[in-house]
């Protein structure tokens, strides 16, 4: 089976840094595969240059497209779909307005037909207000559509981020430390919601540092130290790894 | 505060609005005319220029260019191709669109003061050329226009003249009010507010940048060509430093980012100067200590401070429909 | 000709680099651009006239006298106006600088109401002659008194450890903070520098000049033009820019046309934010969608 | 909701003045109102020193019974030399106040964005202080302008600087502005036809600028006879200054725009304005004996604003041609009467004109000459032909 994502030889040099150095693994559809290392490993600047927000040499391809060279718009119209660490949101509009705004690219209203508010546009917005209400629906939190983002917790904000990325079908979400700022209550709810969307056959890369939500939830490990893969492999294999425990905890022993 | 509170005081508020302006051409004498018009005109012109500094957040002084483009555009062809007035009309407001979208594309290089200071640099330079327009634009002494026909009607005295410009306002504040309300409308806002937030869903931001610049300048053309229209005539001076300032103030004061702010802000600031004649330095003053006590207590405008205390006035950028 | 043109370049460039470099000071170190700078320079310049006209006084003493009037200005608009909205976006604070230049503007009209006021030369020792080339006093105590202010500030700014900590702390806000900068102070001893600054350069062109409450708009975007051209928030660049501009409008003048001088500060802002927005001495600034 | 208010307060204020007018708009029992607008804010404000004198004069003929039986009740409006405020001020003064006649507008631009409208209702228009010449031609029938416009500033200056001994290199420096332009096409058409000769240097300089070191080594390099300036007070003076920093030491000639004492006071340096002349529309200097008589009038009956000079003094010309118009249209007058009166006005001396004013039908430019102002052996001097005792 063709793998939803396949990384061949990627690097990031930034004058002189090599903050990414010839990484590849793949990731399969429907695997949730979480990316981990110390501070500084490259992680970010990977999940970066997976979705043009950084130059990079070698390849990336999903669903044997090739992504690499692309700007940022293009490459989430393919299909990937990401959240921020922190300003993904935009704080001034409701939960219902920034959901809408995921729509963008299934619900377009041309800018003639919406300024003169012709039937055609008056539907398309209906309709992408009712697939948004739908959304929040499923991920329970319809009661807060009116509430402006700015005034939601830092769990809600990430469950909306969530349901804004994927409220156009994608086929590879990634996902920059989620769990950062959550309490233990809200790091399982996002648990389950991950698996569920693994379940419909999307791909999930995860690049986080809380350990028992990667342990949890993710099919694959993959290790990255100083911008090198180090490991790759399911959480228990990873765990037991001598290389990884060494970079990571500064011994061999992970108690 | 109920939303529908809220949705009623605001119908309410525009019904009577609409009625007594309409029916202004009636009851009020020429001077009340002439400052109706003038209150249409800044409308529509805070209106265009809130695209970029409102929804989009970005710091550009080019609203007085788009204006004097749009009124010279209009007049050159009145007066030079003896076109009928609608494709005149229509002329300017192209001229107008095209020059944001020109105006757009350093947008995307430069940092915000660098931004400021070209579009300041521009906004002069086009008063440079109308000053040596020569014959095309009459140059130092301006041009007269003919009075235009529109539909038959022949737009001679001020209460024509305002009626047809309270129509165009009518208008162009629906229609911004949908595009605001629909896909590139939001488009804009997203980008201003996180543009690699909104590139992450599939929105391009330099196409919807640049769709900021021309629909600002499309718009406040239209404010131009109406000016001219209701003035008769066109010259450099009315394109001055002070105009522009005057025109940042009226979306400041009134609110920025929203559709009913400009709109606000743009009433009393031409309402204002009426009342406060005669003093020297007297007017320059008010507008001084307006912007301070606003940019202190209430950043987001008279509108910003009402949606405030009542919630659910709060604009929507969803459904065109409602 | 050419001569006297690049000599009057000089001088007027002076004037630019001054109030180039009073701008580019507040901006680098408070991210503030200040566009009511314009009209502080016209106030300096009446504020000098009163004590120097109306009180009688002694040069030096009404030139020290406006400086220090000045900078409590300064300080009084920082900490009232400025340091409440610090921390909002740039347009709140643009706008700011906005109603400050209004507020300048009116209270001078107010005051001197509708006429022009000359003001006295400051030495009247008749003009050196260079050749056919006249370089009269004014010109050149301008020339050397933004020499002399140029090296003493530049020496500050990067030879002494307090001229580096500002430097430093213009980049981060907050990192400066975090090490224990007294922020506010710093942006409020900045606003004091910045504006004594425009004051000189108000003393210095104050003769030959006429004063009017309109004087500063001109200015401003002469300054801006020289910002932009030496490289926008280069310190360096200020001054060179400001001269450079100078000079080059002055060539401009005599040997294109007059008319084009009008224009020539929008002409040079327009051509180096299109073409090379780093300027001279500026680093490139562009930012990649 | 604001506008509401400002609406109702306008249809109240449009009912009263209704009832009020029954004769003749602006014409009651006792009153008669003059509607005046001027620049008295923004760049141009120190032109609102023309209606001074002016509302001084009136304020004197209402203190001597008014005019036949009625006071001139003044109402002054700001146009701050913008042309959409000036449209502004005229329609308050027209429809609002109601008034008689209009006794306003000193810059070009403003009137002419008003002069249109004020024509087809019909308001008599007394010219301020505006000069340009395109304010009687073509000519309106309500607007009288009793200041010589710029054509006539424009000859007199040439006609002054050829009658100089063997002068035949003039050169000149404007602004590029409408004012300007209508003073410099006039001047190069005139050399052309009268002189068969041509300005050998033409330079332009901006409103507001500080600094003409160019302009003025391009009129040196030149080497004119004579230079002549059609340039605002402000920069005026520093032309002057600037001149003889510079060393062109050719006689210059200044416009209607700068009077010569203030250039003089602003200038602040004798042998700067030892060879300046400038062109003077009233019958002498202002500190001067013709002039002592409206001067103390001003002080008496007026708000002097500083010192009075020559602005002060320029509108009173006017203001007695409406009075003597006023007189003249009975006990009960009408715009038509008034406008007729005017146009039947021959060689009417103010005394505070340097010529008498005369209208007719086809001519509503009042004054067709003027003098050139200038000090000799440290007397002011008003004079017609250059001076023989001067180089």
């Amino acid at each position: 089976m063709t793998p939803r994502l396949k990384l061949e030889h990627v690097s990031v040099q930034f004058a002189g840094l090599r903050a990414v150095s010839d990484v590849s693994f793949d990731v399969a559809p429907g695997e949730i595969c979480a990316v981990i290392g110390p501070n500084g490993a490259g992680k970010s600047t990977l999940f970066n240059a997976i979705g043009g927000y950084v130059r990079a040499t070698g390849h990336v391809y999903l669903n044997d497209t090739l992504l690499s060279g692309k700007s940022v718009h293009q490459i989430a119209a393919t299909g990937v779909r990401r959240t921020f660490q922190n300003g993904g949101l935009f704080l001034d509009l409701t939960v219902i307005e920034n959901v809408v705004v995921g729509l963008h690219q299934s619900h377009n209203v041309p800018l003639v037909a919406g300024a003169l508010a012709l039937p055609s546009a008056r539907r398309m917005e209906a309709e992408a207000i009712r697939k948004a209400r739908e959304l929040l629906d499923l991920m329970g939190i319809l009661n807060l559509e009116q509430v402006l983002v700015r005034d939601l917790s830092s769990g809600q904000r990430r469950i909306i981020e969530i349901a804004r990325a994927l409220a156009v079908p994608a086929k590879l979400l990634m996902l920059d430390e989620p769990a950062v700022g959550l309490t233990t209550l809200e790091i399982e709810h996002l648990d389950q919601v991950l698996k569920a969307l693994a379940r419909d056959g999307i791909s999930v890369l995860l690049v986080e540092h809380v350990l028992d939500l990667v342990m949890s939830v993710s099919d694959k490990v993959v290790v990255l130290n100083s911008g090198m893969r180090l490991a790759e492999g399911t959480p228990a294999e990873v765990k037991q790894d001598p290389a990884v425990l060494e970079a990571y905890l500064g011994y061999s022993e992970l108690c | 505060m109920s939303s529908t509170w809220g949705k009623r005081l605001g119908l309410a508020a525009s019904a009577l609005v609409l009625l007594l302006l309409f029916a202004a051409p009636k009851l009020a004498n020429g001077y009340i005319i002439y400052i109706l018009a003038m209150m249409c005109i800044n409308v529509v012109m805070a209106t265009g220029f809130n695209f970029v500094i409102g929804f989009l957040g970005q710091l550009v002084f080019a609203n007085t260019a788009f204006f004097g483009i749009g009124a010279y555009c209009y007049s050159i062809v009145m007066v030079h191709t003896g076109l009928p007035f609608p494709v005149a009309f229509l002329a300017a407001c192209i001229a107008g669109g095209v020059a944001g979208l020109i105006v757009g594309l350093p947008a995307l290089r430069l940092t915000g003061f660098q931004l400021a200071i070209v579009t300041l640099a521009f906004n002069e330079l086009m008063r440079w050329i109308y000053l040596h327009s020569g014959s095309i634009g009459g140059g130092a002494s301006g041009m007269e226009l003919p009075d235009p026909q529109f539909l038959g009607l022949e737009l001679i005295n001020d209460r024509q003249k305002y009626v047809f410009i309270l129509a165009v306002t009518v208008v162009a504040i629906w229609m911004v009010r949908n595009i605001a309300r629909s896909t590139v409308g939001r488009a804009i806002v997203s980008v201003g507010a996180g543009e690699l937030a909104a590139a992450s869903l599939t929105i391009p931001p330099v196409r919807y940048k640049i769709a900021a610049f021309g629909l600002s300048g499309f718009f406040t053309a239209i404010a131009g060509a109406l000016f001219a229209l209701l003035l008769g005539r066109v010259a450099p001076e009315s394109f001055s430093l002070g105009q522009l300032l005057l025109g940042f103030a009226m979306v400041m004061v009134g609110g920025m980012g929203t559709v009913v702010g400009p709109i606000l802000g743009a009433i009393l600031l031409t309402a204002a100067p009426e009342f406060l004649r005669n003093i020297a330095g007297a007017e320059e003053i008010l507008y001084s200590f307006l912007l301070i006590g606003l940019l202190l207590f209430m950043p987001s405008g008279l509108f910003g401070g009402l949606c405030a205390l009542i919630p659910s006035l709060r604009e929507r950028h969803l459904g065109a429909a409602q | 000709m050419l001569g006297q043109l690049i000599l009057s370049g000089i001088s007027q460039g002076a004037i630019y680099a001054l109030v180039a470099l009073g701008m580019t000071v507040l901006y680098r170190t408070t991210a503030v651009l200040n566009f009511g700078y314009g009209d502080t320079f016209m106030l300096g310049a009446f504020v000098f006239y009163v004590f120097l006209k109306i009180a009688q006084m002694p040069f030096g003493v009404a030139a020290l006298l406006t400086v220090a009037v000045m900078i409590g200005v300064g300080l009084v608009i920082e900490r009232l106006l400025i340091r409440p909205i610090a921390a909002r976006p740039h347009l709140l604070i643009a706008m700011m600088t906005i109603a400050i230049s209004y507020l300048f503007r009116g209270a001078t009209r107010m005051i001197w109401g509708r006429d022009v006021q000359p003001m006295p030369s400051l030495f009247d020792f008749p003009p050196v002659f260079i050749g056919d080339m006249v370089l009269t006093s004014q010109s050149l105590v301008i020339m050397v008194a933004a020499a002399v202010l140029v090296i003493v500030f530049f020496s500050f700014f990067n030879y002494s450890a307090l001229g580096k900590l500002m430097q430093a702390a213009s980049h981060s806000p907050r990192g400066a903070a975090l090490i224990g900068i007294n922020v506010p102070l710093f942006s409020a001893c900045m606003w004091g520098l910045s504006v004594a600054i425009a004051a000189v350069a108000g003393i210095l062109v104050a003769p030959v000049t006429l004063l009017y409450p309109d004087m500063g708009a001109a200015t401003l975007l002469k300054a801006f033009a020289a910002m932009t051209l030496g490289g926008f928030g280069n310190l360096g660049g200020a001054v060179l820019g400001g001269v450079v501009l100078g000079i080059s409008e002055q060539l401009c003048g005599g040997y294109i046309s007059t008319s084009f001088m009008d224009i020539f500060p929008y002409l040079v802002i327009l051509v180096v934010l299109l073409v090379y927005p780093a300027g001279m001495l500026g680093r490139s600034e562009i930012t990649r969608v | 909701m604001f506008k509401w208010k400002i609406s109702s307060a306008a249809i109240a204020l449009a009912a009263l003045s209704a009832l009020q007018a029954h004769a003749e708009t602006g014409v009651t029992k006792d009153t008669i109102k003059i509607g005046m607008f001027a620049p008295m804010t923004g760049t141009s404000a120190i032109f609102g020193r023309y209606t001074i004198g002016v509302r001084a004069y009136y304020n004197m003929i209402n203190a001597q019974g008014g005019v036949n039986g009625r006071k001139i009740e003044v109402v002054l409006e700001d146009d701050a030399c913008n042309p959409a405020t000036a449209v502004a001020a005229t329609k308050r003064l027209v429809s609002q106040e109601s008034v008689f006649a209009v006794h306003g507008g000193v810059c070009t631009a403003a009137v002419m964005a008003v002069k249109k409208e004020l024509q087809r209702e019909n308001v008599p228009f007394m010219n301020l202080g505006a000069a340009g010449a395109s304010l009687v031609d073509p000519i309106a029938s309500n607007l009288f302008s009793p200041l010589p416009n710029t054509t006539v500033v424009a000859q007199t200056l040439v006609n002054f600087a050829m009658s100089r001994p063997d002068t035949k290199r003039l050169a000149i420096i404007s602004h590029p502005d409408d004012w300007g332009k209508s003073q410099l096409d006039p001047a190069i058409q005139l050399l052309k036809d009268k002189y068969k000769i041509e300005f050998v240097e033409n330079v332009t300089m901006e409103r507001g600028a500080t600094d003409i070191t160019p302009q003025i080594l391009k009129l040196r390099v030149s080497k004119p006879d004579v230079v002549l300036s059609f340039l605002y007070p402000t920069e005026t003076a520093i032309f002057v200054r600037s001149a003889h920093k510079y060393g062109l030491d050719a006689p210059l000639l200044g416009c209607f725009g700068a009077p010569y004492e203030d250039t003089v006071r602003r200038v602040d340096d004798p042998d700067a304005t030892k060879n300046l002349y400038i062109f003077h529309a009233l019958g002498g200097s202002s500190d001067g004996p013709e002039m002592s008589k409206w001067v103390e009038m001003i002080k008496k009956y007026g708000a002097p604003d500083g010192t009075i000079g020559d602005y002060d003094l320029s509108g009173i010309g006017g203001a007695q041609v409406v009075v003597e118009a006023l007189k003249k249209a009975g006990p009960d007058p009408t715009r038509e009467k008034f406008i007729e009166v005017l146009n039947s006005l021959k060689n009417f001396d103010t005394g505070v004109l340097s010529a008498p004013i005369s209208f007719s039908a086809d001519d509503h430019a009042g004054v067709k000459s003027g003098e050139m102002m200038t000090s000799l052996d440290g007397k002011l001097a008003s004079v017609k032909t250059w001076p023989t005792s001067k180089k």
